[in-house]
């Protein structure tokens, strides 16, 4: 792997309207590291990770992604994967169906291979809505690493997961993670410990 | 009285002047919240 | 400069596959719902039904039976030309599918999604009015090309209001309110084109050609905007 | 603002050039002094709408000072509504006079009306948009997209379908009666309409920062 990524966000801040959510944030990130955000409820964890994503914008300061040392400025999604409680899946669409429309790769058996690692091959031609939420939430997970991105966002990977799934999930951030630049947003420990720096929102906005 | 034809040119002249003055008046209105949220920004400090 | 048209090239065909992949799963969401395309045609049906039971016996003027073919194709497609984003609003799929695609892919996948479905509904709705009226336009290619150009030019129009009231608070209420006056100007030479086409008027080739330039200038600038509507920037 | 202030010493004099100056035209007699305020009335709601979509393109290639932009194009379309409903309400007695009808559909009155029926839209995109962070730029394409119509609706749309009415007399006038006195006197509003509408922006616009620069050292 040449492919060596870098976040830098310098004193990111964002505002709703009349009232921020948080300020003054910076920090940097490289590839084969893994960085995690934790904070209480409402500190603007979900949301910072969408700005990462590129999902929303920070009212100010700066976030540079850069790839060997260029910054990315077009068509960042292709660079990242992405699961957020906030992203629904498609409803009417089979497991199958959602894994293949994230998949953006030439060889289709990568999917069947996501899905039966996720232990959701009984399932595969099921549509998403008569999934349960731990399912679901498999789900995401797949649509986040199946391209095998160099960047990738987890915003409480393991909500809903049983011990089987959280199983799955640490032990494949423990293969990616030595590659790819991986950030998780969570206030569960356990999740935490896979990662060896990260911010804590609640001391940054003190 | 209403056959004359400048009578139709106050009014229309009229019907300006109360159109800019209700656009005077909104304005009004904002410089007074203005007013409002600058003198309790003031008050905090 | 080469190298940039290059560029656009390649990236077109890499937009093309996406596109075909986002058409692909609007339809099968479309096929196993039903919910938009099954009311837009119960409604043409419906009133196509109602108009013809009212007034079949009567003598109708040709310009009222263009206006009435196509307030009713306008109205029955209304409801699923704006349908296609609020959709992804409302189940919350928006992330999924910025996160997996750009916004002019999105935007092309949704123009020719809304295109399809209006090209349906005029096919239904159509017939079913000449059948039931008996009338017969006298220059049927000119009356089928006046019914393809205005259902064009509305579906490129209402495809980027669609998208803009998605991301609004209120949705459908709003969606007649901005659609209106920007609607008008296409409806209006429409019936006036379709009227024309009834009577067995001369083809009106300058009006189709307004009407397919109408909907040229508004797909390239919605191309060009599109990203403001769907995302921050 | 020098320049706007002008507006205090010209208006006075178009008043007067244009009530007790001008000679009444030929056919309408004194009635045709309504010229002189519809016509610069008409032509400020074209001008606020053409401003506001030129801001809202600049705020899109730009996208700096993104409130202060908004802002503008706001402003400038809030005045626009205004004279936009002036216009119609001027139009109409006008019409009333000289062709016994408060409405007729003629292609002119057919364009102010959808430009209000735009600028109404406008104004109810925004206030939906209240708790959307984005709506800088769902606003913004609104307006251009609007404004790329509102060429086809104003010119074309009445040269493709000629008025109900023949040669209205008001077109007639404006073609054949026209003196060169009246001509100064339109021209005179029209500029003094145009500083007024400068004016009013310009006032709107400071307001607007001194609000925006206010909330953001708020809460700093």
């Amino acid at each position: 792997m040449h492919e060596r990524y870098l976040i830098e966000a310098s004193n990111l801040s964002r505002r709703f309207g009349k009232s921020r959510i948080f300020r003054g944030i910076s920090f940097s990130v490289e590839s084969g590291e893994c960085f995690f955000i934790t904070g209480p409820n409402g500190s603007g964890k979900s949301t910072l990770v969408q700005i990462i994503a590129g999902l929303q914008k920070p009212s100010e300061g700066k976030l540079a992604i850069k790839l060997n040392g260029k910054e990315i400025l077009e068509s960042l999604w292709r660079h990242i994967g992405f699961a957020s409680p906030a992203m629904n899946l498609y409803e009417r669409l089979t497991v199958y169906e959602n894994a293949s429309f994230a998949f953006r790769g030439k060889d289709k058996s990568l999917i069947n291979h996501y899905i039966s690692l996720f232990g959701l091959g009984k399932h595969k031609d099921k549509e998403a809505r008569i999934l349960s939420s731990g399912l679901r939430q498999r789900l995401r997970l797949i649509t986040a690493m199946i391209n095998s991105p160099g960047i990738v966002l987890l915003d409480e990977p393991g909500s809903n997961l049983d011990v089987e799934g959280k199983d799955v999930l640490f032990r494949e951030i423990e293969k990616i993670k030595k590659e790819s630049l991986v950030i998780i947003a969570s206030n569960d420990p356990e999740e935490l410990k896979l990662c060896h720096k990260g911010i804590d929102l609640a001391k940054q906005n003190s | 009285m209403i056959s004359n034809p400048l009578f139709f040119v106050f009014i229309v002249v009229l019907i300006i002047w109360i159109g800019i003055a209700l656009l005077l008046f909104r304005i009004d209105r904002k410089i007074s919240l203005v007013e409002k949220e600058v003198s309790e920004a003031l008050d905090e400090k | 400069m080469i190298r940039r048209s290059l560029n656009f090239v390649i990236r077109g065909l890499i937009l093309q596959n996406r596109i075909v992949k986002l058409l692909k799963k609007d339809f099968y969401i479309e096929f196993r719902s039903r919910a938009s395309i099954n009311i837009s045609l119960a409604f043409a049906g419906i009133t196509t039904l109602s108009v013809s039971l009212t007034s079949a016996t009567m003598n109708l003027p040709f310009r009222v039976h263009s206006i009435l073919i196509w307030v009713i194709i306008f109205f029955s497609a209304m409801n699923s030309l704006s349908h296609i984003f609020i959709r992804e609003e409302e189940e919350g799929t928006s992330i999924f599918l910025s996160i997996h695609s750009e916004a002019e892919e999105i935007y092309i996948a949704k123009l020719l999604f809304n295109f399809i479905l209006f090209i349906v509904i005029t096919v239904v709705v159509t017939p079913l009015y000449l059948f039931f009226m008996q009338i017969w336009p006298e220059n049927f290619i000119f009356f089928a090309s006046s019914v393809f150009c205005g259902s064009t030019a509305l579906s490129s129009i209402t495809t980027t209001l669609g998208a803009i009231v998605a991301k609004t608070s209120m949705r459908s209420s709003l969606f007649t309110v901005i659609s209106f006056p920007l609607t008008i100007p296409v409806l209006w030479i429409s019936i006036n084109l379709t009227a024309s086409s009834l009577e067995g008027g001369s083809v009106d080739l300058l009006n189709l050609l307004f009407l397919l330039a109408f909907s040229g200038v508004i797909v390239s600038f919605s191309y060009l905007l599109f990203k403001f509507i769907w995302m921050e920037q | 603002m020098f320049l706007y202030r002008l507006v205090y010493v010209l208006m006075p004099i178009g008043i007067f050039l244009s009530l007790l100056w001008v000679p009444p035209a030929n056919i309408l007699g004194d009635a045709s002094r309504i010229l002189y305020f519809h016509v610069p009335v008409a032509w400020v709601s074209f001008l606020a709408f053409l401003v506001a979509g030129l801001h809202s393109i600049a705020l899109l290639i730009k996208k700096s000072e993104i409130l202060y932009r908004e802002a503008m194009a706001y402003n400038s379309a809030a005045i626009g509504m205004v004279f936009t409903v002036l216009t119609v309400i001027t139009g109409s007695i006008w019409a009333k006079v000289s062709w016994g009808h408060f409405w007729n559909w003629d292609p002119r009155e057919t364009s102010i009306v959808i430009l209000m029926l735009i600028y109404i839209a406008y104004f109810s995109l925004f206030s939906a948009l209240k708790s959307n962070p984005n709506r800088w730029g769902i606003s913004s394409v609104y307006l251009i997209i609007s404004m790329i119509i509102a060429p086809f609706l104003i010119f074309i749309v009445p040269r493709v379908y000629p008025s109900l009415h023949p040669d209205t007399i008001i077109n007639q006038d404006k073609k054949i009666h026209l003196e060169a006195s009246m001509r100064i006197t339109l021209f005179f509003l029209v500029v003094t309409f145009t500083l007024l509408y400068g004016y009013i922006y310009k006032i709107t616009n400071k307001l607007s920062l001194i609000i925006i620069k206010l909330r953001s050292s708020h809460d700093i």
